[in-house]
């Protein structure tokens, strides 16, 4: 892998970038491997990635059944942070921030990750009880918090309309917070990957898992046969389907989840604003949209396309929460399925299958924890058993009540 | 106005202008003239402006290329102060009197912008170059972002609140016709004559879409054809006609949504009535998309310099707005359409020559060019445009057979404006949206929709330009024949229909033979040189980018799209895509279907947010919700706190107290004398039927059979995972009746959940539920004078004997029909009256009347906190937390073990929730016993220097106790249960640790005498 | 934006209603006996199907009538709708 | 016992407004009373709308109304009775008393909702601003009504007459946010339709 640099800029720049390498090769599946990872989205290509840089993996590949980055890696609303209430939580998702903190230089691509700060706002006695409550627990998790009365939150935020219908009664910050650039961070993965030698496979869909003696050894898919000692499955929305393919189901249900961007306009929100008292949550892109989102669609669904009134129920509280942007405009709606267990916490797990573990139950929250989740998620299967931070996120829970459940945080999706 | 100087590129006559109404407005400071009727865009260039815009990356200068909402440069910084709109695009804006407009992402001028550093250097920022650098030293990432950001984001966003209104409404039609051009205005006929009910919307100010602009010269016929035909349909009451209104999503069951301009025309804040903008959400049984197309541009070296615009942009300023926009005009095309453009300029004036990529042209147009002595170069491509700020020349040379090469003797033609076509895309957006699939047409060059892959739940037609048909005459019938089908698909008879007879389809023959040229050559090799080949305008994306993401192996549309950003700036890629699309492909060597189309997202156009608020902001954003009381509050001085939808009071304060001393005045009170509140937001439940006792043994953790008519019980509700979700305190009206009460954010939810039960899982149970929330208004009584208070009021025996506590009367208070519950959240001797919700504030004023002689204390929900605490009284959300059983609360006495089933009682047995230690409810007193401590903060079980500490517990409510003189808290805490009389320490935020004893939850009158007394 | 086919009050806006998951999870009788897993099973786990999908619905704006529809979760089609307790509907074979 | 002059007080305390082709106000408080059981039951519909003096087996999304009383359907199982005469305890010891004990409920409501009436040549438009309900006459004929949503509120909408007049039943705490709710789009209205 040619390294990215400055003198390479220069460099190809007098040669009319004509000796810019490919990203990544397209190469023909082997007859098999000791790892296959289904799926690659970010959190795909981030398990290859410290498989094949961290765990000693030799042969490794990613099956993406259309094109790297498509599913909710592409479509989600950038959010970074890590302050979660309960321990599991914020151990994964800090976990992921101090990689996020290096990723760039570690990929040798930039992947933007801006900590411009992320604040959650109060709007009422029971928000300023959560947060509260939630602050302290990321303050003693060793994870940076603050309280900021409404004057600093206006001073943050300049325009904010502190007297909304649900007055801001003050707000939590986390400066580590901010954002990324989600497809830099599929590609920037996926170039590591396969600079380490990870044969990263597009276009190849999986049609079923080939298991013997309750044991997964391969997976069948477009391109054929496919053999595999381990297998990873990081699906994102279609966890279900793959789950019975290999014949078990999941506590998960799959929704729509919708978000969209104004129009470009010169900086005006420097922060992530979030607000579960009245369901928006902003940012601004470097390139100047801004960016919304709100909670899913109420009715399961993959059909990537969900309810207008979702998209209507997030304009009416940004334009409440910031009535100078009633005059800006929306510049394009989309949507992404998330799969969403009901304590709202990821599964990283083994499963009824030998050898077959599955990543999944992100919600609306995955994109944040990509890199945690992939290390994870990577040194569990090469290890063949969960590690320390994965191991309270097991399908077991749902079983014995351990949930975990970060409750009011999650109301707004993230 | 007669002495101003007639603008330089106005013609003498034509367009459909009002030269009586000439109106003055501004760009960039400086004054010009235009007319009614012409656009912010068609008047600028009227006035000779040509350089309107920069552009987003590389600040290259810009005019305009369109007539329409697909123009990608000509975007402006519109008004000033709070009324300023960004990114508007001049060929949208109506002008109207005193418009002021502005130029935007340039600095420190339009002319002479420091920005354009950026295009010196462009060698070193090919597409996606950031995703290469920046990157040293790591520390640096924030600071190179934020020039970045400074240098991105084209317009301004206004800093103050919007001062217009806008509406957001439903509509329903049978047939939604999309596009007033001959196509649309005979689906929308044809539809009409059936009896259906027709909605036509257009985006602008006068149907006749693409009649507009094609006439040539004798517009009189034309423009009567329309006038005949929209009379004819405005003149059924079942037709509705929207003008200034874009379709701009469609979603599933044909919902779609429109946004209408209603004032945008009229200077801003002139009409007093009108929202400015409404937002349409439409059902449609039936859909005609009649949208027509869109002009491409071709790809040709600086294709983006001032005064290169569509060729059908130059015919329709021509004949739409008697604007000539060049004296020198090459027209440059692939294809047929074109033509028409060079005629009418000719004929308005102007020098023409067409170079025509194709080597063979239909002979008539060579004859009729030749006539109207126009130059021809068939065969011919432009290579180098020169000029910067503006068009001043271009060299054309022979082209290669097959396309690829120019070679052979070039021409150098001076000109000012170059008129180019590509052909024409038609505008499939909305058929896309809907979820239809796209079908490659080889022989228009383009994608048009596929009519076998529309959706069930999207019945639409396309007719016209938008499904690949171009001649007028074509799009007549075919928008009669689609109009028809609808209405029948709708339900209606067939009808056949007359429209005018002026027909004016002329001799517009469309886009003839074209033969595409994705990317005209020049000398060089695509991407060297200097010269640039642009397709997507506004994002700054070029065919050499496309090369450059190829290379890279960003080979799938959506990895070139989010590589380059083509087609994701504010135009959508509207005269982008299908160019890039087609680059690809030759890059690949494949097919332009096989490289596929990208996602048509919505909207089609950019939309209001404000729009789309609608009326629902301010004071309809959400219902605030208000007891019958609620005006006495606010006659009172009280503080609100929202609860759900409710503004309760939260305090009272008397002179300049603060909440603190306002609350630990009206707690006293309540345990001295005797306080009011007003409960009236409580959720109510009426609950019927003979199995109502059943039914509640179900939904309660506690036995409900053997409760006597008459009296009252606390009970918990638990969801399926056992977790508490609800409390409240139901009492027995009568064998069959129960009055159940909720929290009061809780009311709604309970009631959906009592419905679930009962019609999902028990329908043999004979109960009904009925909200009647407001159908009371309560007034709770607190403290040791409660009962003298309510004596004053009533003839209700209120003896213990005879009104025990945990029992309900009903009878007269103040002379009003009531019912009275002897319960408690205070712990205090309490009557929580009930009243018809006509009588409340009645009820409320006498008792406060009354009560002067008792010093009666109003009370508010802090007050009614800290009381509850004293008593160790649970608040469900805030003392647990979806987390938390009945027995981590320290409640087991209310779980029976009698009842072999109640909702969430397996869960309580299963592994992790049965074990022990888990967090449980205790009581904490503070060393300090003046220290408050902070609601959240954490208990820690080893205190370290600094964070990360294990944490055992937190603190869920925490109050000073005016009655007990002290602070008291209630925490949840890991094994909680064992711990009473320990110390435990509270690591604060700051640093400081508070020692505190593990205690009882209840602080106050442990044994309960009080309330019963 | 479904349209839905309310069973009592007839079509109506997708904003009248509200949706609660998957159809035909009867409440286990004899809770006491089941295993962890066994009751787990039937509080969390669901089939989440990408096709037809029989789901629970309720008209919360309208008659506040519960009942159930068949829909297709790709399409996002309502193939059905009908009354609690009545069995699914043939939807004629689609997958 | 002190001297007692109950005062009744409305949600909207009976406000109207005047608009360019809309008229509002709120209506008088009448007897309301809810009453579910099982309207199959031939002797319960027939011993109810004796006593209602209306039919009460009234199909759905329809009502019926005499100067005395309406009856209106608002499900299966469910039904609103007003009485424009009866006091509401009266109203409600009535029906209960020709309704199976344990096998049906009637609840008074008189207070829980109140009643706005909505017309003149502008009203659909008003309406349609916050209803997804199609209010058109094809749709929407003399003797309909319909539960549906207005803005956030749960409403009933009842067709009283084509010239147009409709009313709106809603909540009362609801109802505040109703009034202002149709009189800001009222506000927009002009007598000569726009656009």
């Amino acid at each position: 892998m040619k390294a990215y640099s400055l003198l390479a800029l220069a460099r190809n720049g007098l040669a009319w970038q004509k000796d810019w390498q490919r990203a990544w090769r397209s190469p023909d599946p082997a007859a098999a491997y000791d790892v296959v990872i289904i799926g690659g989205g970010g959190h795909g290509l981030a398990t290859a990635y410290y498989l094949a840089t961290q765990c000693g993996v030799n042969k490794v590949a990613v099956i993406e059944k259309g094109w790297l980055g498509g599913g909710n890696t592409g479509r989600n609303t950038t959010i970074v942070r890590s302050n979660y209430l309960l321990d599991a939580s914020a151990g994964i998702y800090e976990h992921a921030i101090k990689l996020w903190e290096g990723l760039s230089q570690e990929l040798n691509y930039n992947v933007m990750f801006s900590q411009r700060g992320l604040l959650h706002l109060a709007h009422s006695v029971h928000d300023m009880q959560e947060i509260g409550r939630r602050g302290n627990a990321i303050h003693l998790n060793g994870i940076d918090s603050e309280f900021l009365t409404p004057q600093q939150v206006q001073q943050m935020v300049p325009f904010i309309n502190l007297n909304c219908r649900y007055p801001v009664m003050g707000g939590l910050l986390q400066k580590r917070g901010g954002t990324a650039r989600h497809d830099a961070v599929a590609w920037g993965y996926a170039r590591g990957a396969d600079a380490a030698g990870v044969d990263i496979i597009q276009n190849c869909e999986v049609t079923g898992f080939q298991i013997e003696n309750n044991k997964v050894v391969g997976v069948d898919t477009t391109r054929g046969r496919i053999g595999a000692g381990k297998v990873g499955v990081v699906t994102a929305g279609h966890s279900s389907v793959l789950a019975e393919m290999a014949g078990f189901r999941l506590p998960l249900e799959s929704y729509p989840l919708q978000a969209w961007v104004s129009e470009p306009i010169k900086p005006i929100i420097d922060c992530v604003v979030m607000s579960n008292g009245i369901h928006v949550y902003v940012s601004q892109s470097d390139k100047g949209e801004l960016v919304v989102g709100a909670g899913s669609d109420a009715y399961n669904s993959y059909s990537q396309r969900g309810s207008f009134d979702l998209i209507e129920h997030t304009v009416g509280p940004l334009v409440e929460l910031f009535p100078l942007f009633s005059r800006l405009r929306m510049l394009r709606q989309w949507a992404g399925i998330v799969d969403v267990t009901v304590d709202r916490s990821p599964i990283l797990s083994k499963t009824p299958v030998e050898n077959l573990f599955f990543n999944c139950g992100w919600g609306t929250g995955g994109f944040k924890a990509t890199p945690g989740s992939g290390h994870a998620f990577a040194h569990s299967i090469a290890a063949g058993s969960m590690n320390e931070i994965a191991a309270p996120f097991s399908i077991d829970r749902f079983n014995s009540g351990a949930l975990i459940d970060e409750g009011a945080a999650a109301a707004v999706a993230h | 106005m007669s002495d101003e100087r007639e603008a330089p590129n106005r013609l003498p006559a034509g367009g459909s202008i009002d030269r009586d109404r000439p109106l003055s407005f501004t760009f960039d400071g400086k004054s010009y003239s235009g007319y009614a009727g012409d656009t912010l865009a068609s008047a600028l260039l009227a006035n000779g402006v040509v350089l309107m815009g920069r552009s987003f990356k590389y600040h290259r200068p810009r005019g305009l290329i369109a007539a329409g909402s697909e123009e990608p440069n000509a975007l402006m910084q519109l008004e000033k102060g709070d009324r300023t709109e960004p990114n508007t695009r001049a060929t949208c804006i109506e002008l109207y009197s005193g418009l002021s407009a502005t130029s935007q992402n340039r600095w420190p001028s339009l002319s002479f912008d420091i920005g354009a550093v950026n295009s010196l250097v462009s060698r070193f920022i090919p597409a996606g170059f950031y995703y290469k650098t920046f990157m040293w030293p790591a520390s640096m990432w924030l600071t190179y972002e934020k020039f970045i950001r400074k240098a991105a984001g084209l317009g301004v966003s206004p800093t103050a609140p919007d001062p217009d209104r806008y509406e957001n409404t439903h509509a329903h039609c049978e047939v939604l016709v999309v596009g007033a051009g001959p196509a649309g205005i005979a689906a929308a006929a044809a539809a009409a004559a059936s009896g259906a009910r027709v909605l036509l919307i257009d985006e602008q100010n006068e149907a006749g879409g693409s009649l507009l602009a094609s006439a040539t010269g004798e517009q009189e016929p034309v423009r009567a054809w329309i006038a005949d035909a929209v009379e004819q349909l405005q003149s059924n009451p079942d037709v509705t006609i929207l003008k200034r209104t874009t379709v701009t999503g469609y979603f599933d069951y044909n919902y779609l949504t429109a946004l209408e301009k209603v004032t945008d025309h009229l200077p801003p804040g002139s009409d007093p009535v009108a929202p400015r903008q409404r937002f349409w959400k439409i059902r449609a049984r039936q859909v005609v998309i009649a949208a027509g197309a869109i002009e491409r541009p071709l790809v040709f070296a600086d294709n983006d310099r001032p005064g290169v615009m569509l060729a059908n942009a130059v015919n329709t300023y021509i004949n739409r707005y008697a604007v000539l926009p060049g004296r020198n005009i090459v027209v440059f095309t692939n294809n047929d359409s074109a033509y028409r453009t060079a005629l009418n300029a000719a004929n308005k004036g102007a020098e023409v020559v067409v170079v025509d990529t194709r080597r063979e042209v239909d002979n008539t147009l060579v004859e009729s060019l030749k006539n109207a002595g126009i130059k021809h170069f068939p065969g011919h491509a432009i290579v180098s445009v020169q000029g910067k700020l503006a068009v001043g020349a271009v060299r054309i040379m022979p082209l290669s057979e097959d396309g690829k090469t120019v070679q052979g003797q070039a021409w150098e033609l001076s000109c000012d404006c170059i008129a180019n076509s590509g052909g024409w895309t038609p505008s499939v957006h909305l058929f896309s949206q809907s979820g239809g699939k796209l079908a490659y047409r080889d022989g228009i060059a383009a994608f048009v929709p596929d009519a076998a892959t529309v959706r069930s739940v999207n019945p639409c037609f396309s007719a016209g330009a938008c499904n690949g048909t171009f001649s007028t005459t074509d799009c007549l019938s075919e928008g009669a024949t689609a109009g028809r089908a609808a209405a029948i698909a709708a339900g209606f008879p067939g009808s056949d229909v007359q429209l005018p007879a002026s027909d004016p389809a002329s001799d517009d023959r469309g886009q003839g033979d074209i033969h595409p040229l994705w990317l005209v050559p020049t000398v060089h090799p695509v991407g060297e040189g200097a010269a640039k080949h642009f397709h997507d305008f506004q994002n700054d994306v070029t065919a050499a980018d496309i090369h450059l993401a190829a290379r890279e192996g960003y080979l799938s549309v959506e990895h070139l799209k989010r590589y380059t950003t083509t087609g994701m700036a504010t135009d959508q890629g509207k005269t982008s895509n299908l160019n890039a699309l087609a680059i690809m492909a030759d890059i690949r060597g494949a097919q332009i279907p096989e490289v596929g189309t990208t996602t048509f997202r919505p909207p089609y156009t950019p939309v209001t947010l404000g729009a789309i608020a609608g009326q629902e902001t301010g004071e309809l954003f959400l219902q605030v919700r208000q007891t019958p009381m609620h005006r006495w509050h606010v006659e009172h001085n009280a503080v609100f706190e929202d609860v759900g939808d409710w503004k309760r009071p939260r305090y009272y304060p008397l002179g300049v107290e603060d909440m603190h001393a306002a609350v630990q005045r009206e707690c006293a009170a309540v345990r001295d004398r005797v306080g009011i509140l007003d409960a009236s937001t409580l959720g109510k439940i009426d609950i019927q039927g003979e199995d109502a006792a059943e039914f509640l043994e179900m939904i309660y953790t506690n036995g409900w059979k053997k409760l006597a008519v008459g009296g009252c019980r606390y009970g918990l509700m638990l969801n399926e995972h056992g977790m508490i979700f609800d409390d409240g305190v139901t009492s027995r009206l009568g064998e069959h009746h129960f009055h159940m009460t909720t929290t009061t954010g809780g009311a709604a939810r309970v009631l959906n959940w009592l419905e679930e039960w009962l019609q999902t899982e028990w329908p043999q149970m004979n109960v009904y539920c009925t909200s009647v929330t407001e159908q009371w208004a309560v007034a709770a009584i607190n403290g040791p004078r409660a009962r003298e208070l309510l004596s004053t009021l009533t003839d209700i025996d209120l003896s213990t004997e005879a009104f025990p506590f945990m029992t309900t009367s009903e009878g007269q208070v103040a002379g009003v029909p009531a019912r009275i519950y002897r319960i408690s959240f205070t712990g205090e001797l309490s009557y929580e009256i009930n009243v018809p919700a006509r009588y409340g504030r009645y009820l409320w004023d006498t008792l406060i009347e009354a009560g002067k002689a008792f010093d009666l204390c109003p009370y508010g929900t802090e007050s009614m906190h800290v009381l509850r605490a004293e008593k160790g009284f649970i608040i469900v959300g805030q003392d647990t937390d979806g987390t938390v059983t009945p027995h981590d609360v320290d409640m087991s006495w209310i779980v029976s073990d009698k009842k072999d089933d109640f909702l969430g009682k397996r869960s309580l047995s299963r592994l992790d929730t049965a074990r022990d230690g888990r967090p449980q409810l205790v009581g904490l007193l503070t060393e300090d016993p003046a220290f408050v401590l902070p609601e959240g903060a954490h208990i820690v079980s080893q205190v370290l220097d600094k964070p990360p500490m294990p944490t055992i517990g937190h603190v869920t409510s925490s109050y000073l106790s005016p009655n007990l003189g002290r602070s008291i808290a209630l925490a949840l805490l890991q094994n909680g249960k064992n711990r009473k009389g320990d110390t435990v320490q509270v690591q604060l935020m700051d640093g400081t640790v508070i020692n505190a004893q593990v205690s009882s939850t209840v602080f106050v009158d442990e044994k309960g005498e009080r309330a019963r007394g | 934006m479904i349209l839905i086919n309310c069973p009592y009050c007839g079509e109506r806006d997708q904003t009248e209603f509200a949706c609660h998951g998957e159809a035909h999870i009867a409440r286990p009788t004899d809770t006491a006996s089941l295993t962890d897993e066994q009751w787990g099973d039937y509080v969390f786990f669901r089939t989440n199907p990408k096709g037809i999908h029989y789901e629970r619905w309720v008209h919360v704006h309208g008659c506040r009538r519960w009942f159930n529809a068949v829909r297709h979760t790709v399409q996002d089609e309502i193939l059905a709708t009908y009354e609690v307790g009545a069995p699914r509907p043939d939807v004629g074979g689609q997958q | 016992m002190a001297e007692l002059n109950p005062v009744l007080h409305t949600p909207l305390q009976h406000a109207t407004f005047h608009g360019a082709g809309v008229v509002m106000g709120e209506n008088l408080f009448c007897a309301k009373v809810i009453v579910r059981g099982n309207f199959d039951d031939a002797q319960l519909t027939s011993r109810l709308s004796e006593q209602a003096g209306l039919p009460v087996n009234v199909a759905a999304n329809t009502f019926v109304e005499n100067d005395s009383a309406a009856v209106f359907w608002l499900g299966p199982d469910e039904r609103m009775i007003y009485s424009y005469a009866k006091e509401p305890q009266v109203l409600l010891a009535e029906l209960r008393s020709v309704m199976p004990a344990g096998r049906s409920s009637a609840v008074d409501v008189s207070d829980y909702y109140t009643t706005i009436r909505v017309g003149g040549v502008n009203a659909r438009k008003v309406l349609s601003a916050g209803t997804p309900f199609d209010v058109h006459g094809s749709n929407f004929p003399e003797g309909s009504c319909v539960q549906t949503r207005f803005g956030t509120a749960s409403v009933m909408l009842v067709m009283q007459d084509s010239s147009p007049a409709f009313d709106i039943q809603v909540r009362w705490s609801f109802a505040e946010y109703v009034w202002r709710y149709l009189r800001r789009v009222a506000e927009f209205r002009t007598l000569t339709p726009q656009s």
